[in-house]
């Protein structure tokens, strides 16, 4: 009897039932106020844009997962850099896609382990260095991009994110799919994904039991770079053609993606799942948003105070008279 | 005590140093640095970031942080400037205007520590959330940078009292709140608080209580920030200092406070802001092409603080 | 031998390519000047920051003892007192892109209004009168934003029969002018037209493309040389008022002018704070569209149509 | 006359574990009180509702007669009432002395008065003159204190409060002979000003002669109270876990064969020199008191601290061991007494607590729960540990139960030498038993075991061969007969036996 009640109640407050009800429930108040809103096609398309902030958010998620205060800000700069990248690997040319994937993944995968390495070694708090170093990515940006074309998606590139391929289903959406497997099948059945979550935890007792752990932080910054590089690909083929400032509107959402699925930003608790269903529900509001007739500041202040409804549900640290 | 136990425990003299090496540096490309028109217009732009750093150090301190106070600048800015030009904008409606800006910081605040506090809210997410808020209600107050305020509030501003520029005792004042505070016992309970959370409260400390102080002093250094940017730009402006908030924090962390809470003082603060605001001065008077200038100017940051980590690293 | 004109420019906005090109262009025209024997150094500081950087570049110019300064403004209000200090040491200001209320500085650049308006009109036109209409605006809050929001009020409350079905904003952002299209089409089935700035018209183009409504929308589009490509091969129904990057070199020739000592004519300014120059807008259309094609040959893809007031053109804004 | 205390019928529930399912407790004025059971029965749990700081789900609490319902530590305090936290309840960043008055500063006008601050801490510190070893200053950092002296500014802590009833929850788990010894005659002088203490420890002993009465829990609930001059041992041990295991037979020593381990003159921070041996299927003591290169020994040896120089032998190879994954592939295993912060991976399930070690040391790249679970289910279940599952989380268990598991995780790689730092701190006399057996067993198996302890009696009941250290070096080594309590303290004060 206990158990069954607190079985429900274990899933009721479960991050990823919320996140999934709330999805729903948005669906349903953008249907009312605008019917059309949760038809199988529009459904498809919020669900490619939320599949573009889950590819970052599968980074973000690593480094928050990683513990000591992780985070990475420098996300929507690496997302900038892998679509400008992109962009001029391809210039247009279905040909290019396979180096522009090459170089949009490798060089956001360097710079995120510099970010590693100074977060782990030199022990700068990630929220500063992970800023500072947007600055810098930012800036290598405009100098990089100077008189040089910022090139073009490939058309291949283009439909895949934008039309359908399979089933009347865009491409990414099933690269997004397979990435969560590889999430899930890399955090629940591989040492590696096990020493995440350690170090997480209790970074002392996983160096005490042998974990090489200035590497496995390190590297959780590299694949923070990775997954935010081709998210950048993503967007080129989303928007067709890149800017340089074309990523800073996933950083704090890719964060808010990982934290109202619930993983904790304190580390060592959380999963992909959670994440991928925390990108859906935001992606939503925001959809549910612009699709409000209303002044800007009334759309802003719904946002907010449904983030803040978000966190009452579960976002809460613990108690300390327990 | 030998000089890197002396630094340990002051991490905020490295930034020092930098400070006054990056000042010579200064001095040495723009020679007029050290005239003291010169300093007070630099001292005028780097102001409103130290408010808000020495603000956000306490949150810092305890613990927590404030994503919050660029849009409580905003909207203390904007209120400020509504309700001195509602009323009829005399030297009694100045004052008003300033009280209301005043009161909106303290509010402002007090919402944020009561969610994070007492509702025991994750603070980056709802700082976030409360910012978009706050900036929302100052696009509702309004909707369009304007309105100027009368030019008594902002001649008086870059004016000087006593002989010494307003700014100056503003900067005094900061200084003094930085030093005073860190005598109070609320200091000490801070710092455990922010150290270790649950010991702190078996020991019996009022753990909502100072908690919420710190988000209410973030608060109340936003709105001071915000009157000085009111005095700064003459008018009232929904979309003002949006980029404090993660400046501040650098500025914070610069001057050698953990972000992890626990460690740390407003004063190195007040040095990490204006090391980062003599870094964009330095840029700029070393004649760098444009392109250049934000790479630049993030290396520097970047370097400026791997390198004070490093050293004072435990 | 004459003394060289140290002119500061401030631009507080790194991410988009149009500021780029307007401070290639500018520095140009200054190159331009050193032809004819007047020279003329820019100094450039520019930079992602807010009012209060932009305050401080102007601080770092006065302190450094320029002759003029250009900036393309943050706030329309916030430079007064900086400005007035600018004046007090007998530095000129000259204002680009968005209108400032300084009484110490003059604008030169277009009309953001008539800007919008020009554009509404042609849509107004393309759909003869009557039709379901949304926007898709930048910045709520941003002066230029609500200058053209004004714009393509003033010119729709003329047709009683079109209807303004939602305002959407999207920071200016391409993905996300895209995002906000494909939710207003998804809303809103019947949408006649589109009313769009800058280069989130290419990313509402796209969500109506993938809509497969090109055929039956007519909407804004905007000037970098890839869009009109698309635009030319897929035929869209589109038109756009140029915010030409040239502004700021308009502005720097005007300024140096002004700084050989010439006098501006009576009666010159106007605008909404009576110190604004206005040039004139360009217009991209479905008419003119394979000329400015041709124009931006060999020029990278995020290559703007543009225009500058020449010195002999700014000539004529003196006595 | 009122009783100090009287809580009775306290019961606690946290969400399926019923903590505390009828508890009664009560103290006279003036006595000290021992508070007995084994891991997780529920004492800390009841001594933190008594002081605040948990909420009782029912119950009713009297102190000196009149009712009491705190809602907070705070109140508690206010009350008279101090607690000594098991887990410590310091700002490691804050000095000796902000901790020890944390929250009742002396101040003068609103400012807090540094001076008095320091003076009153030095006065409280001077309480463990001479035995609280160096470093023990007020403007200390605290969280660079070793464990000893972290535990006595704790204690301090609970002193500064001036409280009616004091509650110290294990308050001599990591303090040596003479530190202890200090802190009973303190509590012994307070007794006489007419106030109460309870006292949790897991050591009969001290138990015995200190305290007068003794109130024993079993399951969250008070099975006995007892008077310590009419009760025995037996009596008390049987209350509290039911039946005693027989203590881990000797190993008989034959002949030497070759060393397994040989350290030649390995220097660091606390070890200043030391050579030894030690031998496949012995168990090796390191004793001595507190802090004299014991546990730096065994974290130079597994590399978390590596040695500066000197070298370091196993099974006739030379290692250079930096850090602990080195050991680890050697077949090392570590079990630290402070499992809080060096072993538990809070938040994880107990399963993933259990493999932690085994995937370093067969370098796996892929974790198959299916066939771990049996492998690492058949330890624990050795150790005789507690748990509803694998996957529950490792926060359920008790703090004994955990240690079984974090020992648990390293007997799973089979290890080949077995470094013990305190192993048995805070754990249960049951769970000590089946500690001691197993680590024998792994003797037998062949494994060469080192463990320090600091409770002497320990060493001398269950290690085969005994160094005593000072000061850094081994100052005498013990043998047979030799292994005596008198033997041992003399070679810890320093005269060579
Ligand atoms: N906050 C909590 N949440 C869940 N369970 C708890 C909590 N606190 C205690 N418990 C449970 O209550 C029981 C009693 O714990 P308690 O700490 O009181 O034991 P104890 O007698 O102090 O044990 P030990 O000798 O190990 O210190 C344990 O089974 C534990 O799992
Ligand atoms: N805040 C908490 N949340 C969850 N569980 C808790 C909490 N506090 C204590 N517990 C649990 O209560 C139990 C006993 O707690 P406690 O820390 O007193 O054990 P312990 O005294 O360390 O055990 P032992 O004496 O055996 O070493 C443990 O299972 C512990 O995990
Ligand atoms: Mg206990
Ligand atoms: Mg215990």
């Amino acid at each position: 009897m206990t158990t069954m009640t607190s079985r429900i109640t274990a899933l009721v407050t479960d991050p990823l039932t919320i996140a999934i009800g709330a999805s729903v429930i948005l669906l349903l108040v953008g249907e009312t106020l605008s019917p059309g809103f949760a038809q199988g096609d529009q459904i498809v398309k919020l669900l490619t844009v939320a599949a573009i902030l889950g590819i970052v958010a599968a980074g973000q998620n690593l480094v928050i997962l990683g513990g000591r205060e992780g985070i990475d800000l420098s996300v929507g700069a690496m997302i900038s850099l892998g679509a400008v990248l992109a962009g001029n690997m391809m210039s247009g040319q279905n040909s290019g896609i396979p180096l522009a994937i090459l170089v949009a993944g490798a060089v956001p995968f360097l710079i995120g382990l510099i970010n590693g390495i100074g977060v782990t070694f030199v022990r700068i708090p990630p929220l500063v260095m992970t800023l500072g170093m947007t600055a810098v990515i930012q800036g290598g940006l405009v100098v990089y991009s100077q008189g040089v074309p910022s090139g073009a998606a490939a058309p291949l590139l283009a439909g895949f994110i934008n039309r359908p391929l399979l089933f009347g289903i865009p491409g990414v959406l099933f690269v997004w799919v397979g990435i969560a497997a590889v999430m899930l099948f890399v955090l629940r059945r591989t040492a590696f994904g096990f020493a995440i979550y350690a170090i997480g935890s209790n970074e002392r007792a996983a160096t005490l039991v042998g974990l090489p752990v200035p590497l496995i932080r390190t590297l959780i910054y590299g694949f923070s770079g990775l997954f935010a590089g081709l998210t950048g690909v993503c967007v080129i083929g989303y928007t067709g053609t890149s800017f340089i400032s074309v990523g800073d509107q996933y950083v704090l959402p890719s964060v808010i993606a990982v934290v109202i699925g619930g993983t904790s930003l304190a580390g060592g608790a959380g999963g992909y799942i959670g994440t991928m269903a925390g990108a859906v529900a935001l992606t939503i509001l925001q959809s549910v948003l612009i699709t409000l007739n209303l002044d800007v500041w009334a759309r802003q202040i719904i946002f907010g105070v449904t983030l803040l409804a978000l966190m009452l549900l579960y976002g809460r640290q613990k108690k300390l008279r327990v | 005590m030998t000089a890197l136990s002396l630094l340990r425990k002051q991490p905020w003299l490295i930034t020092l140093f930098v400070l006054i090496v990056l000042a010579v540096v200064n001095t040495t490309l723009q020679p007029s640095f050290v005239e003291p028109s010169v300093l007070q217009s630099n001292l005028t732009t780097f102001l409103p970031l130290i408010l808000v750093a020495i603000g956000q150090t306490y949150v810092v301190l305890a613990g927590d942080i404030d994503l919050s106070v660029g849009s409580i600048v905003a909207l203390a800015n904007v209120v400020t400037a509504t309700v001195i030009s509602a009323l009829d904008g005399s030297l009694a409606a100045i004052f008003a205007g300033m009280g209301a800006g005043l009161a909106v910081g303290i509010i402002c605040g007090l919402i944020n520590g009561l969610f994070i506090s007492g509702l025991r809210f994750q603070p980056i997410v709802t700082t976030f959330a409360t910012g978009i808020i706050f900036a929302g209600l100052a696009i509702w107050v309004m909707p369009q940078a304007g309105l100027p305020v009368p030019e008594a509030y902002w001649q008086t501003y870059s004016e000087n009292v006593l002989g010494i520029p307003v700014v100056a005792w503003v900067l005094v004042a900061g200084i003094a709140f930085s030093l005073l505070v860190s005598r109070l016992p609320f200091h000490v309970h801070l710092l455990a608080v922010g150290g270790n959370r649950t010991g702190a409260f078996q020991t019996g400390l009022r753990l909502g209580g100072i908690r919420i102080g710190a988000y209410v002093i973030s608060g109340c250094f936003a709105a001071l920030a915000a009157l000085c940017l009111t005095g700064e730009t003459a008018s009232g402006d929904p979309l003002l200092g949006a980029s404090l908030a993660l400046s501040s924090i650098s500025a914070v962390v610069l001057g050698g406070t953990a972000l992890s809470g626990g460690f740390g003082s407003s004063a190195g603060s007040i040095v990490g802001a204006l090391v980062l605001g003599m870094i964009g001065n330095v840029i700029f008077f070393a004649g760098l092409s444009f392109e250049y200038q934000t790479l630049v100017q993030g290396l520097i940051v970047l370097t400026a603080l791997a390198g004070g980590v490093f050293v004072t690293r435990r | 031998q004459e003394k060289t004109l140290k002119i500061g420019l401030s631009n507080g906005f790194v991410g988009s390519e149009w500021r780029t090109q307007m401070i290639e262009e500018a520095q140009a025209a200054a190159a331009a000047w050193a032809e004819k024997g007047v020279k003329v150094e820019v100094v450039v500081q520019s930079g992602n920051v807010d009012v209060q950087g932009q305050i401080g570049h102007i601080r770092n110019f006065i302190n450094q003892g320029v002759d003029a300064i250009l900036i393309n403004p943050g706030s329309p209000t916030a430079f007064d007192p900086v400005f007035k200090q600018a004046k007090a040491r007998n530095i000129l200001v000259v204002a680009t892109d968005a209108e400032v209320s300084s009484k110490d500085a003059i604008y030169v650049g277009i009309d953001q209004k008539a800007w919008a308006a020009q554009s509404a009109q042609w849509l107004a036109d393309a759909l003869e009168g009557k039709g379901n209409v949304v926007a898709i605006n930048g910045i709520a809050g941003n002066p230029a934003n609500e200058a053209r929001v004004a714009g393509y009020k003033e010119v729709f409350a003329k047709y009683p029969d079109i209807k303004v079905l939602n305002e959407a904003n999207a920071s200016w952002d391409q993905a996300q002018g895209q995002q906000a299209m494909q939710n207003l089409l998804a809303t809103y089935p019947g949408i006649n037209g589109v009313w769009v700035q800058d280069g989130m018209a290419d990313g509402a183009w796209r969500a109506i493309e993938a809509a497969g409504k090109v055929k039956d929308i007519a909407a804004t589009g905007e000037i970098r040389k890839d869009f009109m490509s698309r635009w030319d091969a897929e035929k869209f129904n589109s038109a756009a008022s140029v915010n030409p990057p040239g502004v700021m070199a308009s502005a720097l020739n005007v300024a140096v002018l002004k700084l050989q000592g010439k006098e501006f004519k009576d009666g010159i300014f106007g605008g909404t704070y009576g110190n604004a120059i206005y040039i004139p807008i360009p217009f991209v259309s479905g008419d003119n569209l394979s000329e400015n094609l041709k124009n931006a040959e060999g020029k990278p893809g995020y290559w703007s149509v543009t225009a500058t007031v020449s010195p002999e053109q700014a000539a004529e804004f003196f006595k | 006359m009122a009783n100090a205390l009287e809580a009775a019928g306290i019961t606690r529930i946290f969400g399926a574990v019923r903590a505390l399912a009828d508890a009664r407790l009560t103290v006279a004025k003036g006595e000290i009180h021992a508070l007995l059971g084994a891991n997780g029965c529920g004492k800390s749990t009841l001594c933190k509702i008594v002081a605040g700081a948990v909420a009782p789900t029912s119950g009713v609490i009297h102190l000196n007669g009149e009712e009491a319902r705190f809602r907070s530590p705070r109140d508690a305090e206010r009350a008279g009432v101090a607690l000594f936290y098991q887990e410590l309840s310091l700002i490691p960043q804050l000095s000796v002395a902000d901790n020890i008055l944390l929250g009742r500063e002396p101040k003068r006008g609103l400012f807090v008065d540094r001076k008095a601050l320091n003076t009153l801490a030095a006065g409280l510190i001077a309480l463990f003159d001479g035995v609280a070893g160096d470093g023990l200053v007020p403007d200390a950092i605290t969280g660079e204190l070793p464990p000893d002296q972290r535990q006595i500014v704790e204690i301090l802590k609970v002193f500064a409060q001036n409280a009616n009833l004091m509650i110290m929850d294990e308050a001599t788990a990591a303090l040596d002979g003479r530190q202890s010894q200090r802190f009973f005659d303190i509590l012994k002088a307070k007794k006489a000003e007419g106030i109460s203490t309870i006292m949790i420890s897991h050591r009969l002993d001290e138990v015995f002669a200190v305290c007068d009465r003794i109130t024993v829990m079993r399951n969250g609930m008070t099975i006995a109270e007892l008077d310590t001059a009419t009760t025995t041992r037996e009596a008390v041990v049987h209350a509290m876990v039911g039946d005693v295991r027989a203590a881990a037979a000797k190993s008989v020593t034959s002949a030497r064969q070759l060393p397994s381990l040989s350290v030649t003159d390995a220097q660091s921070g606390a070890v200043r020199g030391v050579t030894l041996n030690a031998y496949a299927g012995e168990i090796l003591g390191l004793a001595g008191l507190q802090g004299q290169g014991q546990s730096a020994l065994l974290k130079g040896l597994f590399g978390s601290e590596p040695f500066f120089s000197g070298t370091i032998e196993f099974e006739n190879a030379k290692l250079n061991i930096r850090k602990p994954s080195h050991a680890v592939f050697q077949g090392f295993a570590y079990v630290s007494g402070d499992r809080g912060r060096d072993a538990a991976f809070q938040g994880r399930s107990i399963f993933e607590n259990l493999v932690a070690a085994l995937t370093v040391r067969e370098r796996m790249k892929l974790v198959r729960p299916a066939t771990l679970k049996p492998r690492v289910n058949k330890v624990a279940q050795d150790m005789k540990t507690k748990f509803a599952g694998l996957d529950m989380p490792i926060g359920t268990l008790s703090g004994g139960n955990q240690q079984k598991i974090f020992i648990s995780r390293w007997l799973a790689t089979s290890p080949k030498l077995l470094l013990l730092d305190d192993p048995t701190k805070g754990i249960d006399l049951g769970a000590k038993a089946d500690l001691f057996a197993l680590m024998r067993q792994q003797a037998e198996a062949g494994a060469t075991i080192i463990f320090y302890s600091s409770e002497d009696s320990e060493i001398l009941d269950y290690a085969d061969r005994i160094l005593v250290f000072n000061a850094g070096r081994i100052s005498a080594e013990l043998t047979g007969a030799n292994m005596t309590s008198v033997n041992m303290t003399r070679a810890a004060f320093g005269d060579a036996a």
